[in-house]
C-alpha cells in the first residue's frame, strides 16, 4: 500500500499526503493554520483555500469549480472554529491522469472531471490527518459508473467511463452521512439508489458493507475492507512509525 | 494568452455571417427616417429593476423606423438597450486614500452581444473612453461633501447598442479591435446620451443627493438624403439639415454630431461631446450663432425632452416607493438620516 | 480517529472525585459530558494525573500558554518586539519589559533576526500569543531571554515534547544527549515550536549534536540505535 | 430564570431588518419555526419561485433571453459566428463556463454544419443582471430558452467569393434541435445543528444537539447566506430508449450531510414538479 | 551581408566607413530637461536616448523597474520607453515587454551596485529612459546616458558606469579563425554579428556589466571583451568630457552674476 | 490626472475672484488671450516621417515621432460605383500638364471620401502611467485621434490606389511628468510632427501596386503647405477653462485648479474644394473640428469641507453643476473668428516648421 | 408658496428667505431646491444639523426623505433584502451595531451592520448593505481607568457592539467608542456557542454550561 498511498512526502508542509489510483496519482500539501490576507479572513472561522493544479497546463474553469466542491466538503471536516482568522490552505498537485485517446475533446472533460474528484478528496484528507488539524471527523469517497446496459461499475476504466450511461461521486462521513453527491449522466432515483447503497459498502465501515464485497473496492489501498477500514489503517502505520521509540 | 475565466470557443477567428443582399428584400434597403427632424424616439426608461444594487434603472430607445416584417435574419435596426446599477456610496477600499468627499467612478462595458460586431470581455478604448465621458457628465451633478470618505460606483452595461451607420462599417472594426485603434462610429454618440440619462435616473434611485438631474441629448447635422446611395457624398452637395436624436442606420452621411448632458433646472450642461464638419448650414451667414451654437442649442432641445421622460420616470417610481414605504417610517423629515 | 465519540468506559474513573478530568489536545468536551476526538493518533491516558489526550507528532505548533518555545524578532515597535514563532503566522508580541529587570532606561536591544527564548503567557484563538521572556510572578528570567550565537534545528514537534520531559532516558526513551555530553560540551535549549538552539564550543561540535537530535527524530531511533550513533559521531571529533 | 427577559425580550425589540442583518440564522430559525412556517419571503419552504422569460429581445444575437426568477436577473445572448474548417485548430464547441454546458455542448454539436468548408460557432454569453441566491437554475433556464430561441441563417459556401455567405431569409433559416429539455432545480438545508441557533433555540427547542433541518427550495440570497449545504438537480423527460418518465441528468449536492437518501428521494420529486412549471414558462415564451 | 567580409578583410573597413577598433559619433548633453532632477540627452551613432532622472525621493513606489537593495538603502527603479517610432520600421512595444523588462533590471542593478544607495534608505531613485531611435548599442546608449543623468541629479556614485558593444568580425556559423574582434557595433551589424555589451566601472578594468545573447566561439571571447573594455576606457574619457565642460558652463554662469 | 497645487482654500477663492472679475487678472499677468511662451523644433528624427520636439514654458516637454506604412485596405477592390465615378469624373480633366500632375489630380479627386479612420493611429507613452488603458491616456489618445480623423482632406490624402493606402502612427512621448492637463501640449506637437511629415510620391499608377519614388526630397509634405492649391493645415487641441463668465487660453496649473469648467477645442482647417476660394491669403479659413468638456480639476482634487451653503465667502468650493450654454459658445467663437486665437496659435507654430 | 406633494432632484422648494435646507434639499443661487427624489416637508425644529450657524433660525427646514431603492418587480422579496441596499454611512455621533472581527492588544475591530440615528432608536436605523470597517480604540472602551484596559477582558470576536461614532477616523476605519454604561457588548456567544445573558457591568453567563466570560457589558435599554 505504501506504493499507493504516502504520508507526509513533502518535508517542507505542514502535512501531505500522495494517493495512485485509477491512472490518477495526485499529491496533496496542507500548510495551516497560517495567516490570512485581510481581504479573505473570516472572524470565527478559519478560511479554506484550494488549490488545484492539473497534469498539464494550468487550472481553467473545471479546475475552478472542482476546487469550489471539495472546498466546500473539507469546510464540513476541518474544525474551522478552532483557528479563527486563519488560512489552511491545501494544494492538490495532479501528477499523472490516465491517457485519453482524445483529450483533446472537451464533451467528454467533465466526465474526467468527476472521476478525478474521489482521489483529490481522499488525499487531501489524508494530508489533512497528517497535519494533525483537528477534525470533526473524517469520510471516504469513491466513484461508481453506470454502464449504458445499466449495471453498475466500480473503477471504471477510461473506456468505461467513457462509455458509461451515468457517473457518480459520492463521500460518506465516519458518522454515516452522505458528504457529498455529484451525479451526471441519465439516470433515476432507483439507480441512484443503488448506487448509493454501493457506495455507502464500499466506504464506510467493513461491519456494516456485506462479505460479497470484499473484492478490491477501495482506492486500491491493497488490502481488502472498506475505505474507512484501510483509512485506519494508514493512520495507525503512521502512529506506529511515529512511537516506534515507545517500545524498546 | 488563453482565457481561463471562461469556456472559450474553438480557436480560430470567426466571423459575422455575411448575408447576400438580394435586391428583392425591404430589409437590406437603408431605412429611412421617419419621424420629424425635432422629434427623438420613443425612451422607455424605468428604475429599480437591479434590487442586489443601491440604485438600478434600465434604458430602451424603441426603434423609430417601423419595424419590419421579419423576414430577415438580422434585423437592420436596432434600439439602444441600456442597464445601469449604482452601488454605494460605501466606504472606500483600503487601497484608496481618504477623502473628505463621494468618489464617483463609471464602468461602460459593451455586452459581447450588443453590436454588429462582437465584443471583448475586457473594455477596450472607446468603452473606456465612454466611461471618462460619463463620469464627466455625472461628476457635476453630485453633492459629494455630504458622503466623506466614500465611493460610488456606476456600473452600465449595454445589452445592445445602436448600431453604427455608415461611418462606423466603412471604419471597419471601430476600435473595438486594435489598442488605441480608429474611433468608432456615430452610434457612440447616442449610446453615450443615453448612458447619461439612464445613470442619472439610477443615481437618484440609489437616493444620493444631486443638484439636478442630467438628461443626455443629440443633435446632428445630417445631408438630406437625395441621393440614398452615394456614399462619395462631397463633390454632390445636397442641403444639409440639423436633427435631433440620429439613428445613424437611418442616415446615408451624419456629417456632425453634438451631445450633451444638461441639466434643465440649472440651465447647464456637464458634458459636451461634438465630433465632425458643422460649416455650411442653412442660415448661417446671418445669424449670430456660430454653427455650433445652432448645434449645441438643438442638442439641448433633444436633452430637454429626453428630461420629460426622466421626471416621469422618476415620479412614478417615487410615488410607488412612497406608498410601500408608508408603514414602513412615518414621512416625518428629521427621521431621515445619512444626507450631508 | 477524528470525530470518533469516546466511551464512557475508555475515560480513567477519577480515583479522587474532587481532581476533575484533563483533557490533553486532540479531545473536544461538548457538554454535558461527550468527549470526541479531533486528531488522529494513539490515545494516551495518565490515570494519576487524571488526564487523557492524543499523541501526535506531526504539523504545525499552536501556541499554548506555558508553553517554552524559541522565537525570532522581525521587528519592534514602541514597546512591543513582534517576534515568529511559526513562519507565515501572525506575530507573537513581546513586551520590551517582559524581561529580567528590564526597565525603561535598561531593556535590552534585540535586533530583527534575534533569537529569543521565551515563554507564552497568553495564548488565546482570538488574540496574538503573547510571551515573555521572564516570569512575572517571580520577575526571574529562569533561563529565558536571548540566545546568542549557536544554531537553531528545527525537529518534530513530538521530539521536543520529548527533549522536553524532565526524566529522558525514562520517559522519553533519549539518551543520545547525554551520550554525547560525555565527550562534547554544549549548551542545549528546546522550543516547543520544534525549534532547539544548540551552542558549543566550535561550529563542528554544534552541528554535530544538532545533526545528532535531526536523525534521532527523523529516523526515530530507539535506545541503543540512539548509542550507536552517538558513538560513530564522537568518532569523528 | 433571568435570561427569559434578555435573550428573549432583546431581539424582539430590534425591528426585523436588524434582527435579519445581525443574526440571519436565529431570523431565519424564527420564521420556519413560527405556526405558518413560512420564510421570511413570504414562500413555503418547498415553495420556488416561477421564473418570467421573455425570448428574441435582442437585435444581434441569433437567439436570446432574459430570465427573471425573484431577484435573479440573467440575460443570454447566442451570437453564431462562421468559422472557416481551415483555421479550425481543435474541434471543441463553444461552451460557457457552466459546468452543465461541457455535458449538453452536445446541443450545440448538433448547429455544427456537416460541411467541410465552415462550420457556424455558437458565442453565448450570459451576463447576470442581479443576483440573489443560487444563480445557476436561473442561469440554466436563460441559456435554455436561448438556445429553443436561436435560429441559424441558412449558410452556403460562395465559390467566386472564396466565403461563406447566408440567407438574409428567417423563412430559410433553422432553429436548434435540442434534446430534451432538462430543468435545474437547486435548494438549500439550514441545519441548526452546528451552532446553538442563537437566541431563539434558547426556547423550548434548545439549540446545540438536535437541531431542526430545513430543505428550502429555489433559496433567495439572504437564506443562501444561512444554508451551507447546497444540492442542485436537473431532470427531464426521458429521453425516447427508456420509456417515458423523468429522468435525471445531474446530481451537485455538497456543503453537509443532511441529505440522505430518503430526502434526495424527496428533493427530486421537487425537481420533477419544478420541472412543469418552468416548462410551460420556457415554453409559453417561445 | 552588412559587413562585406571579403572587402573587409582587404580593406579592414567596416560599411559605415569605420575601422574594427572605431567607436561611433558619440555626442552627448547634460541636463536637458529643466524640470527634470537629473537629465541627459546621448547619442551613439543613430541610437538616441533621453534619460531623465527623479530622486532620490521618499517613499518608493510599489514593483516597476527592477528594483533593490533592502530597505536601509534606496531603490533604484528604471523606466524605459521604447518608442514605437524608434525602429526601422514601426513597432508598438508593449510595458510589459520581456525584453525592455528585462534591460530595466539590467540598468537598475547595474546602479544599485554603483550608487551609494546607503546614504538615501527608505527612498527611491527613479531612472526613466526613453528611446528615440535606435541602431545598435542600445543596452550601451541607455548605461551611459543614466550615468550622466545621475551625475546631473547629483547622486554620489564611486565612478563612471561606461558601456559598449563589442562584436566578431563573422558569424558563428563560418567560424574563421581570422575573426577579428569589432567595436560598437551599429544595427545592422548587430542583426548579423555576436556581440556582447560590457560596461565598466570608470577607466579601469573593473567590469559591472556584461550581457552577451548571442552566440560566439569561447576563443573569440576573450578578444572581444578586451576590445569592449577597452572601448569602455574611450566612452568614459568622452562622458568625463562632457560632464567637466558642463560643469564649466555652470562656473562661467556663477561668475557672470 | 488632478494636477496638484499646493495653494491654500484661500488663496484658491482669491484666485478664482480676481479671474472672475469683468477685467479678470490673471497670475502672471497675461490678458486672456495669451500664451505662454514655447521652444520646438521639427524634423529631428531621421527615422521617422516626420517628428517634433515641444517644449513648454512650465518646463514639460514631448516628443511626437509619425511614421507611416503602406497597407492593404482590407475589403477593397474597384466595385462598379467606383469604376463609374473615374469615368465620370475623368471627363473633366483635359487641360492637365503632366503625366504624374495629372494623376496626382486625378487620385485626389478619386480619394475623396474614401478616407477610413483606422489609417490613423494615435498612441501616447506617458511616464508613471504604469497601464496603457489607463483612463486619462486613453481619453487623451482618443481625443487627439478625434480631431485627426474629423479631417476628411487627411484621410483621404492617405489612399494612394484601388487595395492599398498609407497607415500612420502617430506615436506621442510625454518626457516630463503630467503636472497639468498635457493635452495641448501634445496636441501642438503632434500639429507640428504633422505639418513636418512627407510621404514618398508614389509613381505607379492608382490602379497597380504602389511604387514610390525613394528620393526624399521628391516625397510629398502630408499636409499641403499654404499657398500650393489644397493648402491645409493639421488640427489642433486648444484647452480653454472658464471662471464664472470669463475664458482663459493656456492656463496655468494654479487656474486650471480653480476652473469651473475646462473645455477641449479641436479646430482644423477647410479644405480648399471645401470652402469655395473664399479664402484669405495665407492662414486657411479655421472650423471646429470637436469639442469636449473635461472634468475641472477641483472636482477630483479633495474639496474643502461640507458646509452646506454656496453663497458663502469663507474658502472657495468648486462649483456644482455644469457650465452656461453661452460660455462655450464665447469659447469657440474666439478660437474660431477671423484674426482669432486659433490663426494665431497656428501662424506661431508653423514658424517653428519652417524656422 | 406651497410645497410640491413630490419633489425630483433639482427641483426648486422655496426662496432661501424663507427657508432652510435640510436633508435632501440644497442651496443654489439663494433658493433652496430638493437634491433627491421623495415628499418634501417642512418643519420648525430648532436643532437643524445643517445650517451653518448655530442660531436657532426662525426659518422652517425643509427636508426631503431618503427612499432606499426597491424592486420594482412582482414580488416584494424578504423584508431584508428591500432594505439593506438602502446605502447607509455612519456620522460622528451616531450610535451604531456592529460585530467585532478581530481583537488586538490596542484596539477591536468592528464590522459595523446597522447605522442607529443619533438618537440610537431602533425604528429609523438603516442596515449597512456590506459591513463598514470600525474601530474601538484601548482607551476608547471605556470612560474609567482606561490605561487598565485588556481588551481580551471587554471583547471576543463574534459578540454584537453597542457603540457611538467618534470620528471618521483614518482611511480604512471609523473610529468608535463603547465609554458610556448603555454602551458596549449587547449579545455574546459562549466558547460552546451558547448564547449568554449578562450577569453585571462585566460579566456574561452561558445559560448552558453556566460558565461565566468578562466583557465590556451594555446596560440593557
Amino acid at each position: 500500500m505504501t506504493k499507493d498511498v504516502v504520508l507526509s512526502p513533502l518535508a517542507r508542509a505542514d502535512g501531505s499526503a500522495s494517493c495512485t489510483s485509477n491512472g490518477y496519482s495526485v499529491i496533496a500539501a496542507v500548510n495551516g493554520p497560517v495567516e490570512v490576507q485581510r481581504r479573505d479572513e473570516i472572524p470565527e472561522e478559519s478560511a479554506i483555500d484550494v488549490v488545484l493544479r492539473p497534469a498539464i497546463g494550468v487550472g481553467g474553469v473545471r479546475e475552478r469549480h472542482l476546487e469550489s466542491i471539495i472546498e466546500k466538503t473539507l469546510r464540513q471536516v476541518i474544525l474551522v472554529s478552532a483557528h479563527p482568522r486563519t488560512l489552511i490552505q491545501i494544494t492538490l498537485q495532479v501528477v499523472a491522469a490516465p491517457v485519453d485517446s482524445n483529450a483533446s475533446n472537451n464533451l467528454h472533460q467533465s466526465a474526467s472531471n468527476l472521476s478525478l474528484l474521489p482521489i483529490l478528496l481522499q488525499s487531501s484528507m489524508l494530508a489533512l490527518l497528517s497535519t494533525s488539524l483537528p477534525l470533526t471527523m473524517t469520510f471516504t469517497s469513491t466513484l461508481i459508473a453506470v454502464s449504458r446496459s445499466g449495471e453498475l461499475v466500480r473503477k471504471a476504466s477510461v473506456k468505461a467511463l467513457k462509455e458509461a450511461a451515468s457517473l457518480h461521486v459520492l463521500a460518506f462521513s465516519s458518522l454515516g452521512e452522505l458528504l457529498l453527491a455529484e451525479s451526471e449522466g441519465a439516470f433515476d432515483v432507483d439507480i441512484w439508489d443503488q448506487v448509493y447503497r454501493w457506495a455507502e459498502k464500499d466506504c464506510r465501515k467493513s461491519d456494516l458493507g456485506d462479505p460479497t464485497q470484499t473484492d478490491d473496492v477501495d482506492m486500491d489501498l491493497s488490502k481488502p475492507g472498506s475505505l474507512e477500514d484501510s483509512l485506519r489503517s494508514i493512520i495507525e502505520e503512521k502512529a506506529a512509525r511515529e512511537y516506534r521509540w515507545k517500545e524498546s | 494568452m488563453a482565457d481561463r475565466r471562461r469556456i472559450n470557443p474553438p480557436s480560430g477567428p470567426t466571423i459575422t455571417p455575411i448575408f447576400l443582399a438580394s435586391p428583392s428584400d425591404p430589409p437590406t434597403q437603408p431605412p429611412h427616417r421617419t419621424r420629424p427632424p425635432h422629434e427623438i424616439r420613443k425612451i422607455f426608461l424605468k428604475t429599480g429593476l437591479t434590487p442586489s444594487a443601491s440604485g438600478s434603472a434600465y434604458l430602451e430607445l424603441e426603434p423609430s423606423s417601423s419595424p419590419k416584417p421579419t423576414t430577415c435574419v438580422d434585423r437592420s435596426t436596432s434600439a439602444l438597450k441600456l442597464t445601469c446599477t449604482v452601488h454605494g456610496p460605501r466606504p472606500l477600499p483600503r487601497s484608496v486614500p481618504f477623502s473628505p468627499h463621494l468618489l464617483l467612478t463609471a464602468h461602460v462595458k459593451f455586452a459581447p452581444f450588443a453590436s454588429k460586431h462582437r465584443r471583448g470581455y475586457v473594455r477596450d478604448t472607446s468603452e473606456r473612453d465612454l466611461s471618462v465621458h460619463v463620469e464627466t457628465a455625472l461628476r457635476g451633478l453630485l453633492i459629494s461633501e455630504r458622503w466623506p470618505k466614500s465611493g460610488v460606483d456606476v456600473v452600465i452595461t449595454i445589452l445592445e447598442a445602436e448600431d453604427d451607420g455608415p461611418a462606423f462599417t466603412e471604419g471597419g472594426s471601430g476600435g473595438a479591435g486594435d489598442g488605441a485603434g480608429g474611433l468608432s462610429g456615430w452610434g457612440m454618440m447616442s449610446v453615450l446620451s443615453g448612458c447619461m440619462t439612464v445613470a442619472s435616473a439610477a443615481i437618484a434611485d440609489a437616493g444620493i443627493d444631486c443638484s439636478d438631474l442630467v438628461s443626455g441629448g443629440v443633435a446632428a447635422v445630417v445631408r438630406q438624403p437625395s441621393f440614398p446611395h452615394t456614399q462619395t457624398g462631397a463633390s454632390k452637395a445636397s442641403p444639409k439639415e440639423i436633427v435631433l436624436d440620429p439613428c445613424p442606420s437611418e442616415h446615408a452621411d451624419i456629417l456632425a454630431v453634438c451631445v450633451v448632458g444638461y441639466l434643465r433646472s440649472r440651465d447647464q450642461i456637464t458634458e459636451i461631446w461634438t465630433r465632425g464638419d458643422m460649416e455650411g448650414l442653412p442660415g448661417e451667414e446671418g445669424s449670430e450663432q456660430s454653427n455650433f451654437e445652432v448645434l449645441l442649442d438643438q442638442a439641448v432641445e433633444a436633452a430637454v425632452s429626453s428630461r420629460l421622460v426622466l421626471d416621469a420616470a422618476l415620479k412614478e417610481a417615487t410615488e410607488y416607493k412612497l406608498q410601500k414605504m408608508a408603514p414602513a417610517l412615518p414621512s416625518s423629515g428629521e427621521k431621515v438620516k445619512g444626507s450631508d | 480517529m477524528p470525530g470518533q465519540v469516546l466511551s464512557e468506559d475508555v475515560l480513567p474513573v477519577p480515583h479522587k472525585s474532587s481532581m476533575p478530568l484533563k483533557l490533553g489536545p486532540g479531545l473536544r468536551h461538548a457538554p454535558p459530558s461527550t468527549i470526541t476526538t479531533s486528531l488522529a493518533g494513539p490515545l494516551c491516558i495518565d490515570r494519576k494525573k487524571n488526564a487523557i489526550w492524543v499523541e501526535n507528532n506531526s504539523g504545525r505548533y499552536i501556541p499554548q500558554t506555558n508553553d517554552v518555545i524559541i522565537a525570532t524578532v522581525h521587528h519592534s515597535s514602541t514597546d512591543w518586539y513582534h517576534c515568529s514563532i511559526t513562519p507565515y503566522t501572525t506575530f507573537a508580541q513581546l513586551p520590551q519589559l517582559a524581561f529580567e529587570g528590564a526597565t525603561k532606561k535598561t531593556r535590552p536591544q534585540l535586533t530583527s533576526g534575534g533569537l529569543i527564548y521565551a515563554r507564552v503567557v497568553a495564548a488565546s484563538k482570538h488574540l496574538d500569543p503573547e510571551i515573555a521572556c521572564y516570569n512575572p510572578s517571580t520577575g526571574k528570567s529562569e533561563g529565558l531571554g536571548e540566545l546568542k550565537g549557536g544554531m537553531v534545528f528545527d525537529i518534530s514537534l513530538g521530539m521536543a515534547r520529548r527533549l522536553l520531559l524532565n526524566k529522558q532516558r525514562e520517559e522519553g526513551k533519549l539518551v543520545i544527549l547525554e551520550d554525547i555530553a560525555e565527550q562534547v560540551a554544549f549548551e542545549i535549549a528546546v522550543g516547543r515550536n520544534g525549534k532547539v538552539w544548540i551552542s558549543a564550543n566550535g561550529v563542528k561540535e554544534t552541528l554535530l549534536v544538532g545533526k545528532a537530535l535531526q536523525t534521532v527524530d527523523e529516523e526515530v531511533l530507539n535506545v541503543d540505535e540512539q548509542k550507536k550513533l552517538a558513538k560513530k559521531l564522537l568518532r569523528q571529533v | 430564570m433571568a435570561k427569559q427577559p434578555i435573550s428573549a425580550a432583546q431581539p424582539l425589540s430590534f425591528p426585523p431588518s436588524h434582527f435579519a442583518k445581525l443574526a440571519p440564522r436565529s431570523y431565519l430559525h424564527a420564521h420556519l419555526s413560527s405556526s405558518n412556517g413560512r420564510r421570511p419571503s413570504g414562500r413555503l419552504p418547498h415553495e420556488a419561485r416561477k421564473p418570467q422569460i421573455n425570448t428574441g429581445s435582442l437585435t444581434h444575437c441569433h437567439g436570446s433571453a432574459v430570465v427573471r426568477a425573484g431577484d435573479n436577473a440573467v440575460v443570454c445572448g447566442i451570437r453564431a459566428e462562421i468559422l472557416n474548417a481551415s483555421d479550425i485548430v481543435d474541434c471543441t464547441p463553444a461552451t460557457k463556463p457552466e459546468e452543465l454546458e461541457q455535458r449538453y455542448g452536445t446541443d450545440e454539436e448538433d448547429s455544427q454544419r456537416p460541411e467541410i468548408k465552415a462550420y457556424y460557432t455558437l458565442h453565448i454569453t450570459l451576463l447576470v443582471l442581479s443576483l440573489s441566491g443560487p444563480p445557476f437554475p436561473t442561469i440554466w433556464t436563460a441559456l435554455l430558452s436561448a438556445l429553443r430561441n436561436t435560429r441559424l441563417p441558412k449558410a452556403w459556401w460562395d465559390a467566386d467569393r472564396q466565403s461563406v455567405i447566408c440567407s438574409p431569409l428567417i423563412s430559410d433559416s433553422k432553429p436548434l434541435r435540442l434534446n430534451g429539455l432538462p430543468i435545474a432545480m437547486s435548494c438549500g438545508v439550514f441545519n441548526t445543528e452546528k451552532d446553538g441557533a442563537g437566541l431563539v433555540s434558547q426556547n423550548a427547542d434548545g439549540g446545540g444537539k438536535d437541531g431542526k433541518k430545513w430543505i428550502l427550495c429555489d433559496t433567495d440570497g439572504f437564506e443562501e447566506g444561512c444554508c451551507e449545504e447546497e444540492i442542485t438537480v436537473v431532470v427531464r423527460e426521458r429521453q425516447a430508449a427508456s420509456g417515458r418518465g423523468m429522468e435525471i441528468v445531474r446530481i451537485e449536492k455538497c456543503g453537509g450531510g443532511v441529505v440522505g437518501r430518503e430526502e434526495m428521494r424527496e428533493v427530486v420529486m421537487l425537481a420533477e414538479e419544478r420541472w412543469k412549471v418552468v416548462k410551460e414558462a420556457v415554453e409559453g415564451s417561445a | 551581408m552588412p559587413l562585406d567580409t571579403s572587402t573587409y578583410s582587404l580593406a579592414l573597413l567596416r560599411l559605415d566607413g569605420r575601422r574594427w577598433n572605431e567607436l561611433r559619433r558619440m555626442h552627448a548633453q547634460i541636463s536637458t530637461q529643466p524640470t527634470a532632477d537629473g537629465s541627459s540627452y546621448l547619442e551613439m551613432g543613430n541610437t538616441k536616448v533621453i534619460c531623465t532622472v527623479a530622486g532620490p525621493a521618499e517613499g518608493r513606489k510599489a514593483g516597476g523597474g527592477g528594483g533593490t537593495g533592502g530597505d536601509a538603502n534606496a531603490m533604484v527603479q528604471v523606466e524605459i520607453g521604447i518608442a514605437g517610432f524608434s525602429g526601422v520600421d514601426r513597432k508598438r512595444r508593449a510595458r510589459g515587454d520581456k525584453r525592455t523588462s528585462e534591460m530595466q533590471l539590467t540598468v537598475a542593478n547595474a546602479f544599485s551596485n554603483t550608487l551609494f544607495t546607503h546614504l538615501y534608505p527608505h527612498s527611491t531613485i527613479l531612472i526613466t529612459l526613453y528611446v528615440l531611435s535606435q541602431d545598435g548599442s542600445l543596452l550601451a546608449a541607455c548605461l551611459n546616458a543614466s550615468t550622466l543623468a545621475l551625475i546631473d541629479a547629483g547622486v554620489p556614485m564611486s565612478d563612471y558606469i561606461a558601456a559598449c558593444t563589442s562584436g566578431s568580425t563573422s558569424s558563428y556559423n563560418n567560424n574563421d579563425e581570422a575573426a577579428d574582434p569589432l567595436l560598437d557595433l551599429n544595427g545592422t551589424e548587430e542583426q548579423e554579428l555576436p556581440f556582447l555589451t560590457v560596461g565598466t566601472l570608470g577607466a579601469g578594468e573593473k567590469v559591472s556589466v556584461l550581457v552577451m545573447e548571442s552566440r560566439v566561439q569561447a576563443m573569440r571571447l576573450e578578444g572581444m571583451l578586451a576590445v569592449g573594455v577597452d572601448g569602455c576606457k574611450q566612452v568614459k574619457e568622452i562622458l568625463d568630457d562632457v560632464v567637466r565642460r558642463h560643469g564649466k558652463r555652470i562656473l562661467l554662469e556663477r561668475v557672470k552674476i | 490626472m488632478p494636477p496638484s497645487t499646493l495653494l491654500s482654500p484661500s488663496e484658491l477663492s482669491y484666485l478664482h475672484s480676481s479671474l472672475s472679475l469683468d477685467l479678470p487678472i490673471r497670475p502672471d499677468a497675461r490678458s486672456p488671450t495669451t500664451f505662454r511662451p514655447l521652444v520646438a523644433e521639427t524634423d529631428l528624427l531621421p527615422t521617422t516621417n516626420g517628428s517634433a520636439r515641444l517644449c513648454f514654458a512650465d518646463g514639460s516637454e514631448a516628443i511626437v515621432g509619425v511614421k507611416a506604412e503602406v497597407e492593404r485596405t482590407i475589403g477593397a477592390s474597384s466595385t462598379s460605383s467606383d469604376v463609374f465615378a473615374r469615368g465620370e469624373d475623368g471627363d473633366g480633366d483635359t487641360k492637365m500638364q503632366s503625366a504624374e500632375e495629372e494623376m496626382n489630380e486625378e487620385r485626389r479627386r478619386l480619394a475623396r471620401g474614401k478616407g477610413q479612420d483606422s489609417w490613423i493611429e494615435v498612441t501616447i507613452d506617458m511616464p508613471g502611467f504604469a497601464r496603457d488603458d489607463d483612463g486619462v491616456v486613453v481619453f487623451l489618445a482618443q481625443m487627439l485621434q478625434e480631431g485627426l480623423v474629423a479631417d476628411e482632406g487627411l484621410r483621404d490624402r492617405l489612399w494612394i490606389g484601388w487595395g492599398w493606402h498609407w497607415r500612420i502612427y502617430v506615436d506621442i512621448l510625454l518626457l516630463t511628468t503630467p503636472n497639468s492637463y498635457p493635452l495641448p501640449l501634445l496636441s501642438l506637437t503632434t500639429h507640428l510632427a504633422l505639418l513636418a511629415t512627407r510621404l514618398p510620391a508614389p509613381i505607379s499608377r492608382i490602379d497597380e501596386d504602389p511604387l514610390f519614388n525613394d528620393d526624399w526630397d521628391a516625397a510629398e509634405p502630408l499636409y499641403p503647405p499654404s499657398g500650393s492649391a489644397h493648402a491645409s493645415k493639421p488640427p489642433f487641441t486648444l484647452l480653454v477653462i472658464s471662471v464664472e463668465d470669463n475664458i482663459f487660453f493656456d492656463p496655468s496649473r494654479e487656474e486650471l485648479a480653480v476652473a469651473d469648467a475646462v473645455c477641449a477645442v479641436t479646430v482644423g482647417t477647410i479644405d480648399a474644394p471645401v470652402s469655395s476660394g473664399k479664402r484669405r491669403e495665407g492662414t486657411p479659413k479655421l472650423r471646429l473640428l470637436s469639442l469636449r468638456i473635461i472634468d475641472p480639476p477641483a472636482r477630483l482634487a479633495a474639496a474643502t469641507s461640507g458646509t452646506e451653503a454656496e453663497d458663502d465667502q469663507g474658502a472657495w468650493r468648486p462649483a456644482r453643476g455644469g457650465m452656461k450654454r453661452a460660455v462655450v459658445g464665447k469659447m469657440v467663437k474666439v478660437v474660431l473668428e477671423v484674426g482669432g486665437v486659433g490663426e494665431e496659435v497656428m501662424t506661431g507654430l508653423e514658424g517653428f516648421h519652417d524656422g | 408658496m406651497s410645497l410640491p406633494t413630490l419633489a425630483l432632484p433639482g427641483q426648486l422648494l422655496g426662496a432661501f428667505s424663507r427657508y432652510e435646507p435640510g436633508p435632501g434639499t440644497h442651496l443654489h443661487e439663494s433658493n433652496v431646491y430638493a437634491s433627491l427624489p421623495g415628499r418634501p416637508t417642512a418643519s420648525t425644529s430648532s436643532h437643524n444639523p445643517s445650517s451653518k450657524s448655530s442660531k436657532p433660525s426662525p426659518k422652517q427646514t425643509l427636508t426631503v426623505t431618503r427612499l432606499p431603492s426597491m424592486s420594482a418587480t412582482a414580488d416584494p422579496g424578504p423584508v431584508s433584502e428591500r432594505i439593506s441596499n438602502t446605502n447607509a454611512l455612519p456620522r460622528v455621533g451616531d450610535v451604531v451595531l456592529g460585530r467585532v472581527t478581530r481583537c488586538m492588544t490596542r484596539q477591536v475591530n468592528i464590522g459595523i451592520l446597522i447605522v442607529l440615528g443619533a438618537s440610537g432608536d431602533n425604528e429609523e436605523g438603516m442596515v449597512c448593505a456590506n459591513e463598514i470597517q470600525g474601530v474601538v480604540r484601548r482607551e476608547d472602551v471605556r470612560a474609567t481607568e482606561k490605561e487598565k484596559v485588556v481588551i481580551g477582558e471587554g471583547f471576543r470576536v463574534g459578540d454584537l457592539v453597542r457603540a457611538v461614532v467618534i470620528s471618521l477616523g483614518d482611511q480604512s476605519n471609523y473610529y468608535l467608542t463603547t465609554a458610556k454604561n448603555e454602551l458596549g457588548v449587547i449579545m455574546a456567544k459562549s466558547e460552546y456557542r451558547n448564547t449568554m445573558y449578562p450577569i453585571s457591568w462585566k460579566e456574561f453567563k452561558d445559560p448552558v454550561t453556566g460558565e461565566t466570560e468578562t466583557r465590556k457589558v451594555a446596560k440593557p435599554l
